[in-house]
């Protein structure tokens, strides 16, 4: 599971594989960095006139989850704090949405802000008690939040509002009259527009005194705490934050599906998100993507394999990928940075 | 006297960026060799490379053995005994069982037993904190229990980082005498780093003045106490 | 109270199933300094084993050590094959390995073994003891394994010199290789041994809960709980923790109305959890104080 | 009701002979809907290979060898079956995207026999949007038959959770009128819905009768805190709507504390392979279930001359398939009936007409229903099977008693 949660990141990112700022090639960087930025996003947008509907739902579900490891990457990778909870503040988010369409009938939009807010208010108030607990420990209280989640949403006395065992079954939004694009299209541009701002939130946040000061209690607890940063504060608000992520990801995730029920939210769940994290990078935000697109398309690619033993395969993608970049597609992106500058 | 240790054209570092650029120095049998230097010059670089915890390149000989390209445990095994920066106690572990990991690799019991006592000899306060979680010891405590710990290996050279680093004044005082005693009545070779340079200078017979990876001065310890000019440029008191 | 009674002794033949886990938790987290999430899905593997060798006619006392030496010498191979090449990475790749090992683990074992649950003899038998009907003979013999290995394995960290370098290759891998402890071939040996108490832990929890390959990942979550919930640096505490979840939950499920009965896992996970806040190293675990 | 129901089948029955006139009318021109060519026929399926519901895959397997022995068979009408079943690892999300890659990908010309609850339900909305037909699912969930007009395209197969609750309640009622009632459920809509039909068919005396319940989750251990607990208050017969594990287990343990209340499994858990033998098969003997299918366990049963392709079919394609696993004749006899909508399509095999066919079984029979037990259906009656008879386990095999019962009687 775990160390301490300082040592997460691992010595080694600081140590061997630091990457040592060299102010000269700042601007070679930047240029790097605006390339592939507008790469991305000329690909994005081209996605849904190329692809079937299908790959288009594809890819939309694959932004989704790439939302939600953006979440946990704020959590784990920016202030060290570990969590196999996340399932269920994405449960929390899609139930959010789910309901209010269903019962209340309010437009898709809006159930995205009111799933962010219950959640950060949700992972908030966790990051409370949270806060005693490190490493193995916080890992065991976020496993037991997993666990918990489909049993609760399950629990009979809940039936009225979350349709018990058998789940939600919501209405797929149309796009607003007089665009011209299907469902799917739409739906994968409302996702690309949500998660590009919330990655642009994201960013901001860790350039901000207050993601320096949420790294600096990653790096050094009690130096962060006797320069005067709130460790309390600081902590659940990141835990809050990372719920509201992961909340807005669960939302959109319950419109695109269509569908809520317990079975969806599993700890199975959460350890896709670890491993999406992992494989794009800790502590790298680009990395989410590459996150969302291992879990959306591996497990396919291995069921292509062998329908037999694609958990097999699955696992040895897994162990080979780790094997190529130990620190995940973060590692590797600036392996090959590196070289393209010299 | 003979060359224990004999180091050539030394180059390692982190990450790709090395840190020493082939720094040169030898050490005789019996004797206290410092390397000084401003912080980041290299000193304890130079040490872990020595000891196999990095990787690097060049010659390193010691009694005959060249180390470069050894692991760090086979290292141990002919007798060289670091003493690491930050003291590597095992900190959920009592102090009598941080002592015999130090015997780790020697197989007579009842030796072990008496080394063990003859390091309580000479730090008195670890006998009464024997079943103590060394963890829970003080900076000084800790500090003796590393030296305690690498004399239990029966070391002939033994690499001693920054042991000053941290410590009350009067600790310090008290830790350099123990280790003068070590060299003179056990005659253990010692390869000393220290940002404290007047102090490890009153220990060493031997001094090398590292700046940024190499080896800028050299010479007996009395004769770079004495030169005003090293002093000032290089030690800054 | 008649009800109580049963329901606490029928937690601890149950909790016996988790210190059994919770136990060869521990032991890996005392070689490694992690906890592994394949575990569960190895201990399940090496009960399959034993299986396979007893389909093949194989006496079950033959079958037994057979099987421990072969989880030994795979666990020992999981380390140098899988684990050894990425020493150097983050704990979260570690972490994602472990994840990969379960998937390989289970996903091999449905291919061979197919998943439908299957009858696994036990060497107790399955009648009452004493005539009681609280609790079997194999239950009772499950807690003697138990507690006979937490002796043993106590014995081995602090008395024996290979346990003591294991423990400071655990907890300080630098240090101890300054000392001269081999700490590869320590992790090796963790692994090795955490393998072969995991097939034990398997071979008797078989009996009860059938064997198929997804038997462990339900009883390894309560084994974590337990060992997190004893200590994690503490066999006792890890033994002690088992036997509580598994009458806690029992409890739970039995007298808490409306919601108990649905609830009884979470219940027993959060009172886990509010036991940790204040007790942050678990009842028994050792607190590191460090002076800074 | 009773009668409102038959009066609705005669009425559909009228119908459908015209239907049936019309579509063999179509018989001679050809009429291809997506997946189909004059070789080929594309059908999709979505099953558990992974994941917490992983035992079921089986199901998936027998289906495609059954589709490769029609294959070398001939095909059917002449053209083979092109079988191409996905993994959802029982995870709701996953069997959308499945279902959407089977539909718009790979263009089959329907989805058939996709197992459990939550990934159906996931994907009813989808598949009658779109008007693909989601056909014979593999879950027995009331809620995907018993609509025909709104959900068109979704059809069931086994007898349903419910009305096999009902028959029990019914027995129950006949039987032991003062049975202390104990009811062990798993918390899912498998278990809530059988349990619904139990309290159903007790009618008002279900409050008096049941006299304690006790829930389980699939990722608990094992099921003893529950049994002794439903032991604790009196219980002596005890109702087990569990999945075979736990089935299993609880059978198990029963006998371990000497305890012999009367012992109901229901009909998913009736599997002798994974479920009385691991538990031990003397540890079975009188426990009561229901069936619909032969026991292939049964020496009486092996003799029957219809049953012997089954197994002539298994020693060809799945040697190495556990013969006592109920899963296996239920895969057969499911695929054998969609295999007859497909006869009957005859050329024009367009989604709505497989629909209008699957709603147009007529006593259809396989070799492995029991005695009596047909399936019929109309458009107006998504049920294709509604009749169970009440079995009684011997040690070895089932011995099937007392009438087949159908879910019409059971409700009035």
């Amino acid at each position: 599971m775990a160390a301490p949660a300082e040592t997460t990141l691992s010595s080694s990112a600081s140590d061997a594989v630091a990457s040592v700022e060299m102010p000269r090639a700042a601007r070679r960087d930047g240029t790097i960095a605006w390339v592939s930025r507008i790469t991305f996003l000329v690909v994005a947008l081209a996605i849904p006139l190329l692809f079937k509907n299908f790959v288009v739902f594809q890819f939309t579900q694959m932004l989704v989850y790439a939302i939600a490891i953006l979440g946990l990457n704020l959590l784990t990778g920016f202030n060290g704090q570990f969590s196999l909870g996340h399932s269920a503040f994405y449960a929390l988010g899609a139930y959010t949405a789910a309901i209010m369409m269903d019962q209340y009938s309010v437009s898709y939009i809006w159930t995205l802000p009111a799933a962010g807010v219950i959640c950060f208010v949700a992972g908030f108030l966790f990051g409370l008690p949270a806060l005693r607990l490190e490493g193995i420990y916080l890992a065991l209280a976020t496993f037991s939040l997993a666990i918990a989640t489909p049993q609760i949403l399950k629990l009979s006395p809940l039936e009225h509002w979350t349709g018990g065992v058998q789940g939600i079954v919501i209405i797929k939004p149309d796009p607003p009259p007089g665009v011209p694009l299907n469902q799917d299209q739409w739906l994968y541009y409302f996702t690309l527009a949500v998660g590009l701002l919330l990655y642009i939130l994201a960013r901001n946040l860790v350039k901000s005194r207050s993601g320096r000061a949420l790294m600096a209690i990653r790096d050094n607890p009690i130096a962060a705490r006797s320069m005067g940063v709130n460790l309390a504060l600081y902590k659940s608000l990141a835990f809050g934050t990372s719920a509201l992520y992961t909340g807005i990801a669960g939302a959109l995730g319950a419109i695109i599906i269509q569908f809520v029920a317990p079975d969806s939210f599993t700890l199975v769940l959460s350890i896709a998100f670890l491993v999406g994290l992992v494989v794009g990078g800790v502590g790298w935000l680009p990395g989410a993507i590459f996150g969302g697109a291992f879990v959306l398309f591996v497990p396919n690619i291995a069921e292509g394999v062998s329908k037999g033993l694609s958990g097999a395969v699955y696992g040895i993608i897994l162990i080979l990928l780790i094997y190529l970049m130990p620190t995940g597609a973060a590692g590797f992106v600036r392996a090959v940075l590196s070289r393209l500058k010299s | 006297m003979s060359t224990l240790l004999d180091v050539k054209g030394l180059v390692a570092g982190y990450g790709g960026i090395p840190a020493l650029h082939g720094v040169e120095f030898n050490l005789e049998e019996g004797g206290v060799t410092t390397l000084l230097g401003a912080n980041g010059a290299g000193k304890t670089t130079t040490l872990r490379a020595l000891c196999g915890m990095i990787r690097a390149r060049g010659e390193a000989t010691f009694a005959g053995k060249r180390l470069i390209g050894m692991q760090t445990e086979d290292i141990v095994r002919l007798g060289i005994a670091h003493v690491p920066e930050g003291r590597g106690t095992f900190t959920r572990m009592s102090v009598e069982e941080n002592l015999q990991l130090g015997a780790m690799t020697r197989r007579n019991g009842s030796d072990i037993k008496q080394d063990i006592e003859r390091v309580y000899d000479h730090f008195p306060r670890l006998r009464q904190r024997r079943a103590q979680q060394a963890g829970t010891l003080s900076g000084g405590e800790q500090q003796m229990l590393a030296i305690g710990r690498a004399l239990m290996l029966r070391p002939r050279l033994m690499l001693l980082d920054e042991p000053s680093f941290g410590l009350a004044p009067l600790v310090v005082r008290e830790m350099f005498h123990i280790l003068a005693a070590l060299n003179r009545d056990e005659k253990v070779s010692m390869l000393l780093v220290e940002q404290n340079a007047s102090l490890a200078l009153s220990l060493a017979d031997t001094a090398y003045l590292l700046e940024t990876g190499r080896i800028v001065t050299s010479g007996p310890a009395a004769q770079i106490r004495e030169d005003e000019g090293v002093r000032r440029s290089y030690l800054g008191y | 109270m008649e009800l109580l009674g049963q329901q606490i002794l029928a937690g601890i033949a149950t909790g016996a199933i988790y210190a059994c886990m919770a136990l060869a938790v521990v032991m890996i987290y005392q070689a490694i300094d992690h906890l592994n999430f394949a575990q569960g899905e190895m201990a399940m593997f090496s009960t399959f084993i034993a299986y396979q060798l007893m389909l093949w006619g194989l006496p079950y006392w033959v079958a037994f050590p057979i099987t421990l030496i072969v989880s030994f010498i795979g666990g020992v191979l999981i380390d140098r094959v899988v684990f050894k090449p990425i020493h150097d990475a983050p704990i979260l790749s570690h972490v994602v390995v472990f994840i990969a090992l379960l998937a390989i683990l289970n996903s091999t074992a449905g291919f061979i073994w197919d998943f439908t649950v299957k009858s696994f003899p036990s060497p107790f038998g399955s009648a009452p003891l004493f005539g009681s009907s609280l609790i079997s003979a194999h239950q009772a013999g499950m807690i003697g394994v138990t507690l006979l290995l937490l002796v043993l394995l106590f014995v081995f960290f602090r008395y024996t010199r290979i346990g003591l370098s294991m423990r400071a290759a655990a907890a300080n891998p630098a240090s101890a290789r300054l000392v001269g402890v081999r700490v590869g071939w320590m992790n090796a040996l963790g692994w090795g041994m955490a393998a072969a108490i995991g097939a034990i832990a398997g071979i008797l929890i078989a009996p009860v809960v059938f064997l198929e390959p997804n038997m462990m990942i339900s009883i390894l979550l309560y084994g974590f709980a337990g060992a997190v919930l004893g200590g994690l640096t503490s066999p006792a505490g890890a033994v002690l923790g088992g036997f509580l979840v598994g009458i806690v939950e029992n409890l739970a499920g039995t007298f808490i109305p409306v919601i108990g009965g649905e609830l009884k896992l979470p219940i027993a996970l959060m009172l886990i959890v509010a036991v940790l806040v204040f007790k942050p190293s678990g009842l028994m675990g050792r607190t590191v104080v460090q002076r800074v | 009701m009773h009668f409102d129901k038959m009066s609705r089948r005669s009425l559909a029955t009228g119908i459908l002979v015209g239907a049936a006139f019309a579509a063999s009318g179509a018989l001679a021109q050809k009429n291809y809907g997506p997946g189909v060519t004059d070789t080929e026929i594309k059908i999709g399926n979505i099953m558990p290979y992974s994941g917490p519901a992983s035992a079921y895959g089986i199901i998936g397997q027998v289906e495609t060898a059954f589709f490769k022995m029609i294959n070398e068979q001939g095909g059917i009408n002449g053209r083979k079956i092109n079988f191409i079943s996905y993994d959802d690892g029982y995870s709701p999300p996953k069997a959308v995207e499945q279902a959407r890659k089977l539909v718009e990908s790979d263009d089959v010309l329907f989805i058939f026999n996709s197992l459990g609850t939550p990934s159906n339900s996931a994907i009813m909305k989808y598949m009658n949007a779109k008007k693909v037909p989601q056909l014979f699912v593999a879950t027995g969930a009331t809620k995907f038959s018993e609509d025909p007009k709104t959900n068109h395209w979704t059809m069931g197969w086994q007898p349903s959770y419910q009305s096999e609750g009902r028959i029990y309640g019914k027995y129950i009622l006949q039987n032991h009128p003062n049975a202390k009632i104990g009811v062990l459920y798993q918390n899912d809509d498998f278990g809530k819905d059988v349990y619904k039909g139990l309290k159903d068919g007790l009618g008002d005396k279900a409050k008096t009768l049941v006299v304690a319940d006790a829930p389980y989750e699939v990722t608990d251990p094992t099921i003893d805190s529950q049994i002794l607990k439903l032991k604790a208050a009196g219980v002596d017969l005890l109702i087990d709507f569990s999945t075979p594990k736990f089935a299993a287990q609880s059978i198990k343990k029963v006998a371990e504390v000497g305890w012999k209340p009367l012992h109901i499994v229901n009909n998913v858990s009736a599997s002798i392979g994974s479920v009385f033998k691991p538990a031990g098969l003397d540890n079975g003997i009188g426990v009561l279930s229901t069936g619909y299918l032969k026991d292939p366990t049964d020496t009486k049963t092996q003799q029957d001359p219809t049953v012997k392709e089954f197994f002539s079919f298994l020693d060809k394609y799945m040697p190495d398939a556990d013969r006592t696993n109920l899963n296996l004749a239920y895969a057969y006899a499911v695929s054998q009936t969609v295999a007859q909508v497909l006869k009957q399509c005859g050329d024009e095999l367009t989604r709505d007409n497989i629909m209008k066919q699957a709603a147009n079984l007529k006593d259809f029979r396989s070799p492995l229903f029991l005695e009596g037990i047909t399936a019929n259906t109309s458009p107006t009656d998504y049920f294709v099977l509604e009749q169970l008879q009440m079995m009684k386990f011997n040690g070895q095999s089932w011995d099937f008693f007392g009438p087949i019962i159908s879910a019409e009687a059971a409700k009035s």
